[in-house]
């Protein structure tokens, strides 16, 4: 019953909620109201708008020493999840057969491993700095604490059922999937879309003044 | 009740692996897993022996005492059988089995230890008897059709038996009274063939 | 002689249980047999009763696939079920009596004026990182490890096969998993706090008075006292043993033996009990145990009074370079409002 | 809901476009910024973390933007901006924030913090939340003209002694000029000698320029308070000036804020397209360079290094022409750690100079500089900014240091090259 329940209503439920509020939440900062800049420009706005989006991966030299802890456990993080997400056996089959109809070379078994170590190490080491730094603990709101351990459950929750023998671990996993689907529009997980349109208005800013930012 | 057991007579074995072939052909064992394998000691020398050895099906197995799940269990006629839904693939068994019987599949999708395959007897498992199910997770069920383990069918030289530990000695002791010697000379002829 | 080399181990590591692998019973062949037995020695061999095994081929090619017989096995299990979880779990259930007949005794010790509301940095963000990074990885694996050391016997009968076995899996897997983790968390640990934990003049005069529990008073300590270091190092040396035990139990696939498997899972389990069991110590004195002493791995600063009572030479050194905080400096490094120096003023709206 | 806040919230709803959404629904809190603003850097105060200033208006955003905030504000459960948030944020936001943008150039997630920060800045200084010293400067500049209190009689006497010591004369209301200069407050109050170095390079490089009577005052205060509507008044003037005066061009002063007022947020803040050009000082002077009008002669054997102005360089945009100006009359010049788009403020922009409260503060944050300048060795700081000038120097006397500061546009006139006739 419950099994049903997960891997049927549950699951479309989720991944619904997940593609209507995403597109929603980008469709309501698209359309919102925002007023032409009527000064001269002196560089291309497009430009800067494309540069920044890309030159914001690496931060700039002046400030790197003073964040390398956020920048190292930042990247060990987000690629170890996006390779997890996308690369991992199962996820590349369950694409293939639930959602894509096509599929793709998963990664080897030692990959995924390493994969995960830098995931949970990086989130491990994000979190706990949130908790110990006064600056981000002062602007930290609750909403960060249940995006980062409700995705850190997901991770979890995947490597518990490895051995994918055992249907209940199996249910667990998408379960905590599916929460964390419902959960993603509303909350500031929406920065893995967001933070495009953000860099892009910036660098734009910028381009228009001639800076590189 | 009958207490089934292997015995390899070592006087006999020809080391000609037709158990082997027929245990993984009858049960449709994946590659890299070997229910039953045969070992020549002092291979090419003076007293060179081989026997077939798998799963001894012991009265008091050491893999069910270290099993951390406990998913062994033992069937009426002493057959040492286990629940591969239980099974967590810790190997544990395989430290502790005096045979090395326990073998693990590498081809699970992440695990480099997927759950433990070893020989049944060709008595199943847990499951419903002859269910398909059943087939795939461990084999053949031929003790529920009234058959014995098809490695000891096969044998030609029948070295390999199989069968209720009672009908076995006695087809032993038979062998040795026939062959002479000492009476204590472990069944072993008393002219060792070179 | 391996059985020897296991043996030793063990009396170094955990004497009380160097009995457990006692030589192997041997059982000799059928006494008052005088005839020549030409047989009787292969078997002998073959079943290891000298220690000299004699390994077979075979066209099977596996781990350990030319021995007939592995009669270690056998012991090593028993090692395992009738030695290692009943000590074990003995071991982790004492540690706890011992630490809550603690408390009910001396409770919590206090510091000599209280809490002055002065502080002094004692740890930066990153070393704390580092600690609780470390303390998280570990506990998930004392869990998980636990779950599997001892679940057979106590959580198997309340659960039930079908469910206790899920638990097993997922602490299997996780343990796995998470193994990598700690022995790169433990080299940062090594990495940031190797430098102040090497021992100096003063530390055994601490050990002497029983670091303070003996007696009335605390005992001089530099900026970590003999206690702590000594933790530290059981922490790093101890835990590279598990570390590199564990990884050699997790990957099967380079094809060693049966025999290594087993010493390195002894080493491996009698080296994490014995962490574990000093750890809910460490917890203990570092939590309920001393007054103001969690705060220092918390914000990174600890009262000067405490300090002063339980690190007096460090404490000197802050009042000479005059490194204390005021109470208002520390609100405001904390993000607090000025005046306000009660909850954090942080807007924590969702 | 008092009217105070009414107002604000009123200001908030209205600049919350949709950069400021996706801002907010991209920001993750790394607290990347604090180590960008030098107001954290130099006092460990958590609060001075750059998005932390924007919190009133992230509350709002929460509140009435995002799903949570409208389901809780519905069930009543959320706690919505309140006057008391306001009144707290005015001395983040006035006394802590120096608007040099420092911190949107960080943002891994491309946040223009300094943007938000001005929104917020506009919603207190209109709901009232402003420091006594701005408000009273804001208003003298809508009566008098000046935030200073410089009249055109000032002007005058200061012209006359331009006139005086130079031996050139200062053109004043010339219809169809090419070039409309205008004067920051400090620079006619404090710094005489820029006006005088003007006139002597437009007499070198023969440039058809005028002062306005009605509008010499470039110093916007609306902008230093974030008031959007005086400073949009205050630019009027400007404008209304040079359409008289039909000028093809205007001059900006060093001065950086005046230079985004009138260059950048101008035209936004009129909501029209100005008729003219809005050029800075440095452009026009690098530009006469490179039609070679501009000769210069003889080298600076001092050891100099160049304070990049934020609102000139960061937020203006103008980087390499000061580079370009100081090349040929520099022997040796060293560049400062960090410095171009990435350099630090002098601590005292955005208003924090004008700001009476904010003192203290601003000598600590220039605590940044002091150690930058101090690496460096040299033997003066030059400048093109007004305020930096005047707010360094305040910090040095402060700190006790021997380091002149020169604006560059004197250093230029110094070394006009006086055989070239026209």
């Amino acid at each position: 019953m419950i099994e049903y329940l997960i891997d049927g209503p549950l699951w479309y439920f989720s991944l619904a909620v997940f593609c209507i509020g995403v597109l929603w939440q980008l469709a309501s900062i698209v359309f919102a109201k925002g007023k032409t800049d009527l000064s001269v420009a002196r560089g291309s706005a497009g430009r800067g708008a494309i540069r920044n989006v890309f030159s914001r991966f690496m931060p700039h030299r002046e400030i790197a020493p003073q964040i390398r802890v956020q920048v190292v456990a930042g990247y060990m993080f987000h690629l170890g999840l996006f390779a997890l997400l996308f690369f991992a056996a199962p996820h590349v089959l369950f694409l293939e057969e639930h959602l894509l109809g096509f599929g793709w070379t998963p990664m080897p078994h030692w990959a995924f491993i390493v994969a995960s170590q830098f995931a949970f190490l990086g989130l491990i080491i994000l979190w706990l700095r949130r908790m110990l730094n006064p600056v981000s603990r002062l602007i930290s709101t609750l909403d960060d604490h249940v995006a980062a351990i409700l995705t850190f459950i997901v991770m979890l929750t995947g490597c518990l059922a490895l051995l994918e023998g055992f249907t209940a671990l199996r249910l667990l996993h998408r379960f905590s999937v599916e929460l964390l689907l419902i959960y993603f529009p509303f909350s500031c997980l929406m920065h893995t879309f967001t933070f495009i349109p953000s860099r892009a208005f910036t660098g734009a800013w910028f381009g228009r003044r001639g800076i590189d930012a | 009740m009958a207490r089934m057991k292997f015995y390899c007579d070592a006087e006999r074995c020809i080391e000609c692996n037709a158990c082997v072939t027929a245990c993984k052909n009858e049960n449709d064992i994946p590659w890299g897993v070997n229910r039953r394998r045969v070992v020549t000691i002092k291979d090419g020398e003076q007293g060179e022996r081989s026997l077939s050895v798998a799963c001894m099906h012991c009265s008091d197995a050491p893999c069910a005492a270290v099993c951390p799940v406990d998913c062994f269990y033992t069937t009426g006629d002493g057959i040492v059988l286990h629940d591969k839904d239980i099974c967590i693939g810790c190997g544990y068994c395989f430290y502790a089995c005096p045979f090395g019987a326990p073998q693990f599949p590498k081809d699970a999708a992440f695990a480099s230890r997927g759950k433990m395959d070893k020989c049944t007897f060709c008595a199943g498992g847990p499951e419903e008897d002859n269910s398909s199910d059943e087939f795939k997770k461990y084999g053949r069920n031929r003790i529920s059709e009234g058959k014995l383990p098809l490695c000891a069918e096969m044998c030609s030289t029948k070295a390999l038996l199989a069968g209720d530990a009672d009908v076995i000695s006695d087809i032993y002791r038979k062998r040795i009274v026939n062959r002479g010697g000492s009476a204590f000379n472990w069944g072993v002829s008393s002219n060792i063939k070179g | 002689m391996r059985i020897q080399t296991l043996l030793l181990l063990f009396c170094l590591v955990l004497p009380q249980l160097s009995s457990a692998a006692g030589p192997p019973k041997s059982q000799d062949s059928p006494q008052g047999v005088s005839s020549i037995n030409p047989g009787a020695d292969l078997w002998r061999e073959v079943r290891q009763r000298d220690g000299e095994i004699l390994e077979g081929i075979s066209q099977v090619k596996s781990v350990d696939s030319g021995f007939l017989i592995n009669a270690r096995g056998d012991e090593w299990a028993r090692f395992r079920i009738t030695k290692l979880s009943s000590y074990g779990g003995i071991a982790i259930a004492a540690i706890f009596v011992i630490v809550t007949l603690l408390y009910v005794v001396r409770g919590k010790i206090p510091i000599e004026g209280g809490l002055s509301g002065r502080m002094v940095r004692r740890f930066t963000d990153y070393e704390r990182i580092v600690h609780w990074t470390l303390a998280i990885v570990f506990l998930f694996l004392a869990i998980t490890g636990l779950i599997l050391l001892l679940g057979k016997s106590l959580l198997l009968p309340i659960l039930g096969k079908e469910v206790f076995s899920l638990f097993a899996s997922a602490s299997k897997e996780g343990h796995n998993l998470f193994g990598p983790l700690f022995l790169v968390s433990l080299i940062m640990m090594f990495l940031s706090f190797a430098r102040r934990n090497i021992y100096e003049n003063g530390d055994l005069t601490w050990l002497l008075k029983g670091g303070g529990l003996i007696g009335k008073g605390h005992v001089s300590g530099g900026f970590f006292n003999m206690g702590e270091k000594t933790w530290y190092w059981m922490v790093i040396l101890i835990g590279f043993v598990i570390a590199i035990s564990g990884l050699i139990l997790v990957s099967p696939f380079f094809g060693q033996g049966r025999w290594i498997m087993e010493l390195s899972h002894v080493v491996h389990t009698i080296g994490a009990l014995i962490l574990m069991t000093v750890s809910v110590g460490h917890m203990y004195l570092g939590s309920i145990g001393s007054e103001g002493a969690l705060e220092g791995m918390k914000s990174g600063y600890v009262d000067i009074n405490w300090a002063d009572a339980h690190h007096d030479r460090w404490g000197k050194v802050c009042h000479d370079e005059n490194l204390i905080v005021s109470a208002e400096d520390y609100a405001r490094l904390q993000g607090r409002k000025p005046g306000d120096t009660g909850e954090l003023a942080t807007e924590q709206g969702k | 809901m008092s009217e105070r806040l009414e107002k604000g919230l009123g200001v908030l709803r209205a600049e919350m476009d949709k950069k400021v959404q996706s801002f907010f629904s991209s920001c993750v809190r790394c607290g990347v910024c604090a180590e960008s603003c030098l107001f954290y850097t130099e006092t460990n105060d958590p609060r001075y973390t750059p998005i932390y200033k924007t919190e009133p208006m992230r509350k709002l955003w929460k509140n009435e933007y995002s799903f949570w905030g409208k389901l809780t504000s519905k069930l009543g459960m959320a706690k919505p901006l309140t006057e008391a948030d306001l009144a707290d944020w005015e001395e983040l936001v006035y006394d802590g924030c120096s608007m040099c943008g420092r911190c949107s150039m960080v943002c891994p997630v491309g946040v223009d913090i300094a943007m938000v920060i001005f929104k917020v800045k506009h919603a207190l200084a209109v709901a009232g939340f402003s420091p006594e010293g701005l408000v009273e400067t804001t208003q003298r500049a809508i009566d008098v003209g000046s935030p200073m209190g410089v009249t055109l009689k000032t002007v005058k006497a200061m012209i006359k002694h331009v006139e005086a010591d130079t031996g050139l004369s200062v053109p004043m209301d010339v219809e169809g000029a090419d070039y409309m200069a205008l004067l920051s407050s400090n620079e006619i109050a404090l710094y005489p000698e820029y006006l005088e170095s003007l006139v002597k390079i437009f007499d070198h490089a023969g440039v058809s320029w005028t002062l306005s009577s009605q509008a010499f005052e470039a110093t916007n205060s609306g902008l230093q308070i974030g008031n959007k509507a005086i400073a949009g008044q205050l630019v009027q003037r400007v404008v209304d000036g040079a359409e008289k005066l039909k000028v093809k061009n205007v001059i900006s002063p060093e001065c950086g804020h005046a230079y985004t007022a009138l260059r950048w947020e101008g035209p936004n803040f009129i909501g029209k397209v100005y008729p003219f050009r809005v050029v800075h000082i440095l452009e026009l002077l690098d530009e006469l360079r490179a039609q070679g009008r501009l000769k210069t002669t003889g080298m600076e054997t001092d050891r100099l290094t160049f304070h990049d102005p934020c609102s000139i360089v960061r937020r203006g945009g103008v980087l390499a022409q000061p580079r370009n100006l100081l090349e040929p009359i520099t022997e040796n010049f060293v560049e400062m750690a960090d410095h171009g788009s990435m350099n630090w403020c002098c601590g005292g922009g955005g208003g924090v100079s004008g700001n009476e409260r904010a003192e203290e503060l601003k000598l600590t944050a220039f605590n940044k500089k002091k150690s930058q300048i101090e690496a460096l060795k040299v033997d003066a700081v030059v400048t093109a900014c007004s305020n930096c000038r005047m707010v360094m120097e305040d910090g040095i006397e402060a700190n006790e240091m021997d380091i002149p500061l020169l604006g560059l546009t004197e250093l230029i006139a110094e070394h006009l090259d006086e055989k070239r006739t026209n």
